[in-house]
């Protein structure tokens, strides 16, 4: 059953549409994985979920995000707050800044078990270091009288995730948790995470720009490009099957330390902004099959099994990669 | 922890007033005139002069007088007056009284409701009252304090007959003085205030305070207010300095005494002794209100007290 | 082949300046680093953040001066040089740098910023600077039309083309090229690296190539090093040598396949990475090490290498 | 039962109210310390502490009996004694002048006491009147030393010191066993209002707006523009008096082109007084001819030598001097423009006041360039000699003041002048010293007088009157004032009105 | 580490830098065009006012606003609207050149200390913030006390009190230029120190210190007409907006004209300037450069 399931969301800032047609469904004890580039709107989903894009002068303009059956974007703010962090966690991408530098740590973690759960302040303190030591942070009592500066960029990343994880969510969204670690420590942090959705049945929505980890934790992928999800479906069927061009080109793009085989060239041309999204398929001005359709019309998912594709030739695209 | 730190930023202060104290004992020399000059019966002889010389001890060696007169301040001993012929310690204490009540006000008055306005037009996003914020910070910013005061005697005086023209007698007397020098400070802490308010709502944590499901209102006192207070605790404490000294405009205005109108109008005396003290002190207060922007801003962020001691 | 590039026991300690109140702090950035670099060859330097990678290509460089060692560049003893003498070589000696953001110039086109260092450097280019830039841009895979633009007019890939091209405008013969994608998208990332490699083939280039990604390392470089703390800890022959040191496997497995197919169970790592400032006695990367014995805790292993392939434990794998 | 009142600009910055030592003394002093004789407006003495004296007809002595009962504030009697140690007490003072022909002082009895001169001084009785010869309690006055008239001030008088704020307030309490008023106040004691508040008010628009909206009482200085508006207010009554000073415009002699008698005497035809009394001053006051108050003998003068307005004459005898009028309106010399300093002080009335006087100087091709200077400023530059002409006043109701402003022996200041003449000081030294007799002493202040205006050292330019203003619902003041000032004397018949 | 640096995405932003769009803004225009009127008033000043600054005519002293003196006349009959247009060639000449004179001496000394660092720097910026600290009226009191008063000194007075501003500021940028990574890779094509200075550094420097020095004549201005009131700057009778109400308390109440048209004058002026600065500033795109100095 699924916890969240979103459907052809799009979000505006002003006049400039960012985001458009995004969709995906994630259940208890799954990973759903979001990937792309920069600036293609990774982010803005996890904002809209969580209910925070008043916060930067957006709006949804139109799909909806149901949690578990009831429809976010109709929520009423009082309500939003109570879910928020309390049955969907958030973990932002950099841990250095993500945290409160003039408090110490055990109370920006304490907040959220006593505003959810009720607790007191020394329940919610138990509660704190009794998470702390879930996520394998040694000695949480001391770390609780810390201050974010004393802590290193993997430690605070925890701290992020045993905030997002006190109210013990249903759901958490964890965007870009890694991208500011050191290779050793992000293996850390997808490990306990891969820990967590499995010991307390949470369903992940992991935004990366990594492939490597998308094909290391997750069970389904959504690519997304340019505001736009441009291909979803189970994570075997993406990295073996990749159907829309743009998913296949970004998985070429990935070194391959030990296969000489394959020279990387990166894809051609660079990343429209929002403000020259282009018409039709927005990735066609830099796919290599793009034809005369492409630039015209927006292409449709089409659906190959578990996974679908919003290319023109996604039927063709497979048969010989590009 | 943070007495260590106080201790050690006054520590910091020794070479500054060292330096300064340097500073303002050669600023004197600068000055052009002499007041034995100024003290010396018309028509007195070389020898006369030669003596007064002498008793002030103006004809010894620089560095001695220096060091002599520096010896003196650290017993509190300001030495005596050139032109007012008495001691300048019962100068100062005459005169600081009336610049610490006023400073104090004006500093009350514009801390709070600067504070109050700042935060106001940062949280409210409503543009007519954003707008009527800004013109009001705008002129508090812009507009001449003695011109203010010059309007302000005009309606309140003058015309409504509310508050005494000039003087130091009574509440009514401080009225206006604290508004004059409060419009200004009250629109610098509301425009700080605003701007820190802003942009403490620009961080990264801040969102994550919304994904905790924090009010707005708890997000706003408990986090970002702290924030909003750093820089406004600096700019504050700057501001200690500048009320005491700056006050002279207002002083001269409303003919107020106060350390400011005692340092111009030994400056056109050039009574030595005087303008050394008052320097001094000003130049003490300037310090501390350094030291205690200091310490206020360590006490609320940890990463300065980490980062200092 | 020559070696263009020897470095020999090359330190960098950098201090903090104590205060009356401060007791004066210091840590080793660099410490006791020694490689050749062979003509036309590629050697990577990896290592997580802060390990001194980027301190390294300063102190080959000379931007920053050593505490300790020697650099050779081309038979020339590098710290010997007076300033003058070091800017004329730096001709012969670039690099590429990490944020293509900062890289150029706000206030300068793409043709002045191309042709500066002809400009700082007093030479005049065998053709018109104007065929000479659009040559440069030509050869980074840029549009010639571009060269009027402003920096804040190009994307982050053409901006890190540009570095490219004003380091290769000397025609040098050593480029260092420090994390030249890790702020780039990795479509970006692939044609960047594409292009480096292509510029080494036609122009017979040696790199020295910095990355903390190791699976970019392997891809593109010949030798490489591994970084842990200021120190070289292992130094592996070819990128298909398996890993001696606990460091390099821990890196190894850290570092995600991008099959899923392939997924593995990360082990967990202990404890954290010890502060440059007071490093323990011995190894130190003996408090994260599953094999570490008392001996690493007291004494540092020095590099040793026997069969070509250098590695600093004293339990190697 | 206390009245606030506000000095006058030039009573402003009293230091100590020590009337021996001190050289600015304000109205207060004269409520603290009482004197041996008063002066009332029409010149003459009137007997208070001492009730009567006598003069030996060659002047070399003088008997004064004093009256009986007096005491100071510190309950201390006043006695022959007490006037003995006071005149001895202005040894080495900068007021030692005032005595200067005072040998010694024999105690007679407990009350007489006999001053023996050294030489002649018709003056002596003047010099007793003034305010630097209230007398101060002997006692409190070794006992304080340095510290009296600044921490305490113990006189005769009607008013005791209760606080002095240093450029900010005196506070006087009536002294209550006070019953030796003299004769030029109806009342003779005690005061009838409890206690008087004197403020500095440095600026004296700013007093003014004071007296107007009831911040003080009475304003002892009014600046003649404001008479008109206070006239027309209907709770406030101004009263004017003759002054005691004039404004004038001193030349110094040393600086070219004023070196050359003939552009100073030209300088001084360009003034227009009369204007500048009508138009700055709306008619009140009066021009000033010559450098003496017009009540004083000594300024009935040739009057040939009295300076009147007279451009046309002025440009003939610049004309003659060699200085041409240009295109520009400006006069030069061997391609040297006319352009002169003007200096002054930066009170309201004095720039004013010069304002005026640059524009009337521009009316004969002399270009001036104010500056203003604060007071003490302005001195230092006299001093240095870097001025040409200034504008300024003084306050002295005796010719003496000719002998401060015109002797050699004070170049710089007070001579602004920086005149040094051998016949000047030979004129200065007989009047000051050789008069025996009062009618002696006329004719050669008036001889020294001429002679210094024969040489064109200054521009004499105003006469003020001295307004006094004041709250009419809050006080009543005596009408008419007797004495030459509005001081001691009329503060004890104020009363608090109905 | 993907994510560029505050400091070069505004640099980035400021090579957009043109003065026209901060005209663009509707408020930008308005004000900029205010203060453009202005300038060329002071400027043509002779053809434009009515009457003769200094010519009096104390038969009509304090004459009320009205026909031919539109604003009144002050105490010697001069018209108090031709002071007022003079009053604006003396108050904007000294501010400007004060400001420009301070802007000179505190880039390169900023630029100095910035640059070299060390024992320099600290030096130069103790002295500097101890200025900074004071009162810039007292200093401006104290330098006329030293020096005089008259034009001269009240310019070289408010000079030195803003020494300061623009001395942080310029050490600001340079400290923050000097870490960026253009100024290395430059250094390592060979270049020598003064090419990093002069075609670097400073050129990227001083847009945020010509937009400070831009807000600073608008305090500048406010200084020099309070130094007028203390009777210490423009010398009568040439017109300054402070001198001209400088003539007591009372002129409040016997003509307020005086007093309020120059003071009028003063605080639109300063408002035009400080909200054309924001224009600039936000054309500009440097608020975050101003910042920390
Ligand atoms: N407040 C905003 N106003 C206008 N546009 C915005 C705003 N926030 C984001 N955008 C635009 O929306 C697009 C998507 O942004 P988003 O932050 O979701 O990207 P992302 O995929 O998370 O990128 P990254 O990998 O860099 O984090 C971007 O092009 C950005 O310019
Ligand atoms: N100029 C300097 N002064 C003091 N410490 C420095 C200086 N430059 C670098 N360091 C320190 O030296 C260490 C190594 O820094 P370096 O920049 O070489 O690391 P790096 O391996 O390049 O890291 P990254 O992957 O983050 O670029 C770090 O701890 C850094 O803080
Ligand atoms: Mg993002
Ligand atoms: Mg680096």
């Amino acid at each position: 059953m699924s916890m969240l399931s979103v459907r052809d969301l799009g979000v505006a800032f002003g006049a400039v549409q960012p985001l458009s047609g995004v969709s995906f469904d994630v259940g208890k004890g799954e990973t759903l994985g979001i990937v792309g580039e920069s600036g293609s709107g990774k982010s803005l989903t996890a904002m809209s979920v969580m209910g925070l894009l008043p916060l930067s002068g957006g709006r949804i303009t139109g799909g909806t995000v149901e949690f578990d059956g009831q429809d976010l974007t109709k929520l009423p703010e009082r309500a939003y707050r109570k879910l928020r962090g309390g049955r969907i966690g958030l973990i932002t991408q950099n841990p250095m800044t993500s945290l409160d530098p003039l408090k110490k740590i055990g109370p920006q973690v304490d907040d959220v078990a006593k505003l959810h759960l009720g607790l007191d302040a020394t329940k919610a303190r138990a509660r704190t270091e009794e998470i702390l030591g879930t996520l394998r942070i040694p000695e949480p009592a001391l770390i609780c009288d810390r201050y974010p500066h004393q802590m290193s960029g993997g430690m605070k990343q925890r701290i992020v995730i045993a905030m997002a994880l006190a109210a013990d969510p249903d759901v958490l969204i964890a965007d870009e948790p890694t991208t500011a670690l050191d290779v050793t420590v992000q293996a850390q942090i997808i490990r306990l995470l891969d820990d967590l959705v499995k010991e307390r049945d949470l369903a992940l929505v992991l935004i990366t720009h990594d492939m490597s980890v998308v094909a290391q934790t997750c069970d389904k992928v959504v690519v997304m490009y340019a505001g736009r999800a441009v291909e979803h479906g189970p994570v075997e069927e993406i990295f073996d099957r990749p159907r829309h061009p743009y998913t296949q080109a970004l998985i070429a793009c990935i070194p391959r330390g030990l296969d000489e085989a394959t020279r990387l060239t990166g894809i051609e041309g660079t990343v429209p902004t929002v403000v020259n999204y282009p018409d039709g398929c927005p990735f066609h001005p830099r796919c290599p099959r793009a034809e005369a359709i492409c630039a015209t019309d927006p292409p449709d998912f089409s659906v190959h099994g578990d996974s679908a594709a919003a290319c023109h030739f996604a039927e063709v695209a497979h048969a010989e990669p590009a | 922890m943070i007495l260590r730190y106080t201790f050690q930023r006054l520590l910091m202060l020794i070479p500054v007033s060292f330096s300064i104290s340097v500073v303002i004992f050669m600023i004197v020399y600068l000055l052009p005139g002499d007041p034995i000059d100024n003290l010396l019966r018309v028509g007195s002889s070389e020898e006369d002069r030669a003596e007064l010389v002498a008793r002030y001890g103006l004809d010894r060696n620089l560095i001695v007088q220096y060091f002599v007169w520096i010896g003196n301040m650290f017993q509190g001993e300001f030495g005596q007056a050139i032109v007012l012929r008495r001691p300048v310690a019962d100068l100062v204490a005459q005169n600081l009284p009336y610049s610490l009540t006023l400073g104090g006000l004006a500093f009350l008055f514009s801390s709070t409701v600067g504070m109050a306005l700042g935060t106001i037009s940062a949280i409210v996003r409503h543009p007519v009252l954003d707008r009527l914020m800004r013109g009001f910070i705008l002129l508090g910013s812009t507009v001449p304090g003695f011109w203010l005061a010059l309007l302000l005697i005009l309606f309140f005086s003058v015309n409504l007959g509310w508050f005494p023209v000039s003087g130091a007698g009574g509440w009514k007397s401080l009225v206006l003085p604290v508004l004059t020098i409060g419009f200004g400070g009250v629109a610098l802490v509301a425009r700080v205030t605003r701007v820190a308010l802003l942009d403490a709502q620009r961080e990264d944590f801040v969102m994550l305070l919304h994904a905790k499901g924090l009010a707005s209102s708890t997000i706003l006192f408990r986090h970002l207010m702290p924030h909003a207070l750093l820089p406004v605790v600096t700019i504050l404490a700057l501001r200690i300095g500048w009320i005491l000294g700056g006050a002279v405009t207002v002083e001269f205005v409303f003919g107020r005494p106060g350390l400011g109108s005692l340092l111009i109008r030994a400056l056109g005396q050039r009574d030595y002794p005087v303008v050394q003290a008052c320097l001094l002190m000003l130049a003490l207060a300037v310090m501390l209100g350094t030291l205690i922007g200091d310490v206020a801003q360590a006490s609320m962020d940890p990463r300065i007290r980490e980062k200092k001691s | 082949m020559p070696n263009l590039l020897e470095v020999r026991d090359l330190s960098k300690r950098f201090t903090s300046a104590g205060g009356p109140f401060r007791k004066a702090r210091s840590m080793h950035a660099v410490n006791g680093v020694s490689f050749d670099l062979p003509e036309g060859r590629v050697i990577g330097v990896v290592g997580e953040s802060g390990c001194g990678k980027s301190t390294l290509a300063r102190l080959i460089l000379r931007l920053i001066e050593p505490s300790g060692g020697a650099v050779n560049f081309d038979g020339d003893d590098l710290l010997a040089k007076s300033p003058s003498q070091m800017r004329k070589l730096r001709a012969r000696m670039q690099m590429v740098f990490q944020d293509p953001y900062s890289a150029i110039d706000p206030r300068y086109t793409l043709t002045r910023a191309v042709s500066e260092p002809f400009e700082v450097q007093n030479v005049t280019p065998d053709k018109p600077m104007a065929e000479e830039v659009a040559e440069l841009l030509g050869m980074v895979g840029l549009n010639p039309g571009l060269a009027t633009s402003y920096p804040h007019q190009i994307s982050g890939g053409q901006k890190q083309r540009v570095g490219i091209a004003r380091a290769l405008a000397l025609r040098p013969s050593l480029l260092v090229l420090d994390e030249p994608t890790a702020s780039l998208d990795v479509s970006v990332q692939a044609q960047i690296i594409g292009l480096l490699e292509d510029l080494r083939t036609d122009l017979g280039l040696t790199y020295l190539f910095i990355s903390h990604d190791l699976s970019l390392v392997k891809y593109f470089c010949d030798e490489i090093l591994v970084m842990y703390l200021g120190r070289v800890v292992e130094a592996l022959p070819d990128t298909a040598a398996p890993a001696r040191h606990p460091y390099t496997r821990t890196l190894m497995e850290s570092t995600f396949e991008p099959d899923p197919k392939k997924r593995r169970l990360i082990a967990p790592l202990e404890g954290e990475v010890p502060s440059p400032f007071d490093l323990p006695p011995g190894c130190a990367f003996a408090d994260r090490c599953p094999n570490a014995s008392a001996l690493c805790r007291t004494q540092t292993p020095a590099l040793s290498s026997e069969t070509g392939h250098a590695v600093a434990c004293h339990h190697p794998i | 039962q206390d009245v606030t009142i506000a000095f006058s600009a030039s009573e402003l910055g009293a230091t100590a109210y020590n009337p021996v030592a001190a050289s600015n003394l304000n109205t207060a002093t004269s409520l603290i310390y009482d004197r041996l004789v008063e002066q009332d407006a029409d010149q003459s003495y009137h007997p208070h502490l001492a009730t009567s004296w006598e003069e030996t007809p060659d002047g070399m002595a003088w008997t004064f009996s004093l009256l009986e009962g007096v005491t100071f504030h510190d309950d201390t009697p006043f006695n022959a004694e007490a006037v003995q140690t006071w005149i001895a007490s202005y040894a080495g003072t900068e007021n030692e002048y005032l005595v200067e022909a005072i040998g010694s002082v024999d105690v007679i009895d407990d009350l007489t006491v006999r001053f023996n001169m050294d030489r002649p001084e018709p003056n002596l009785l003047y010099n007793l009147a003034s305010a630097f010869m209230g007398i101060p309690s002997p006692m409190a006055y070794a006992a304080l030393g340095e510290d009296f008239g600044v921490t305490s001030a113990v006189g005769t008088g009607p008013y005791e010191l209760q606080s002095f704020e240093i450029g900010l307030e005196t506070v006087l309490v009536r002294n209550e066993d006070y019953t030796w008023g003299s004769d030029l106040s109806e009342n003779t004691g005690p005061g009838h209002i409890e206690t008087f508040t004197f403020r500095e008010i440095p600026d004296q628009s700013t007093a003014f707006l004071e007296l107007r909206t009831g911040g003080i009482d009475l304003l002892l200085g009014v600046p003649t523009d404001f008479l008109k508006i206070l006239e027309a207010e209907a709770n406030i009554e101004v009263i004017q008096m003759p002054g005691t000073g004039i404004s004038y415009m001193p030349i110094n002699v040393t600086a070219p082109p004023f070196d050359d008698i003939l552009v100073r005497q030209a300088t001084g035809m360009a003034i227009d007084q009369d204007s500048i009394v009508a138009a700055v001053y709306g008619g009140v006051g009066a021009p000033a001819r010559n450098f003496l108050i017009s009540s004083l003998p000594e300024a009935d003068v040739d009057p040939s030598l009295n300076v009147m307005y007279d451009p046309a004459r002025a440009g003939e005898l610049l004309d003659e001097a060699g200085w041409m009028l240009g295109d520009d309106g400006v006069r030069s010399k061997d391609g040297e423009r006319l352009s002169v300093d003007l200096f002054t002080a930066n009170s309201t009335e004095f720039t004013r006041l010069t304002q005026v006087v640059q524009a009337q100087l521009s009316e004969i091709g002399m270009e001036a360039t104010i500056t203003v200077f604060d007071s003490s400023t302005i001195r230092d530059e006299y001093r240095r000699n870097a001025h040409q002409l200034a504008v300024r006043a003084y306050d002295w109701n005796n010719s003496d003041i000719l002998d401060w402003f015109f002797s050699g022996n004070r170049l710089g200041y007070p001579n602004v002048s920086m005149w040094e003449d051998a016949e000047g000081q030979r004129l200065n030294d007989v009047a000051m010293t050789e008069s025996a007799t009062a009618a002696e002493r006329i004719a050669n202040f008036t001889a020294y007088h001429e002679y210094v205006l024969s040489q064109h050292l200054f521009v004499p330019i105003y006469q003020p009157t001295q307004n006094i203003a004041f709250n009419a619902e809050a006080i009543s003041v005596p009408d008419p004032v007797r004495g030459s000032r509005f001081r001691g004397q009329s503060f004890m018949d104020i009363q608090v009105a109905e | 580490m993907r994510v560029p640096t505050m400091a070069s995405r505004s640099l980035d932003a400021f090579a957009r830098m043109s003065i026209g769009r901060a005209f663009a803004s509707g408020i930008g225009m308005i004000a900029g065009g205010f203060l453009v009127v202005l300038v060329l008033v002071a400027i043509f000043a002779p053809w434009i006012a009515p009457f003769d600054y200094a010519a009096q005519n104390l038969m009509n002293a304090n004459a009320a606003p009205g026909w031919p003196h539109l604003l009144g006349t002050d105490e010697f009959g001069r018209d108090v609207l031709s002071r007022v247009i003079y009053g604006a060639r003396t108050s904007l000449s000294v501010s400007a050149t004060a400001i420009a004179i301070s802007m000179a001496a505190g880039m390169t000394l900023g630029a100095a200390a910035g640059y070299f660092g060390g024992f320099f720097e600290r030096a130069v910026m103790t002295v500097v913030d101890l200025t900074w600290s004071f009162p810039d009226i007292l200093i401006a009191l104290i330098f006329v006390a030293i020096i005089g008063p008259g034009l001269t000194s009240t310019t070289f007075a408010i000079a030195i009190a803003y020494l300061a501003q623009f001395t942080r500021l310029t050490r600001a940028q340079i400290v923050r230029l000097k870490r960026e990574t253009f100024i290395e890779a430059t250094i390592n094509l060979g270049a020598k120190p003064s090419h990093i200075l002069l075609k670097h550094l400073m050129p990227n420097a001083i847009a945020p210190v010509i937009v400070v020095g831009m807000l600073a004549i608008g305090d500048g201005i406010v200084l020099e007409a309070t130094l007028g009131f203390f009777g210490l700057g423009a010398q009568p009778p040439t017109p300054s907006w402070g001198a001209m109400m400088s003539s007591g308390t009372a002129q409040l109440f016997l003509s307020p004209w005086v007093i309020i048209f120059p003071g009028v004058a003063v605080a639109v002026t300063v408002i035009a300037v400080n909200l054309f600065g924001d224009e600039l500033i936000r054309a500009l795109d440097i608020r975050d450069r101003l910042r920390g100095a």
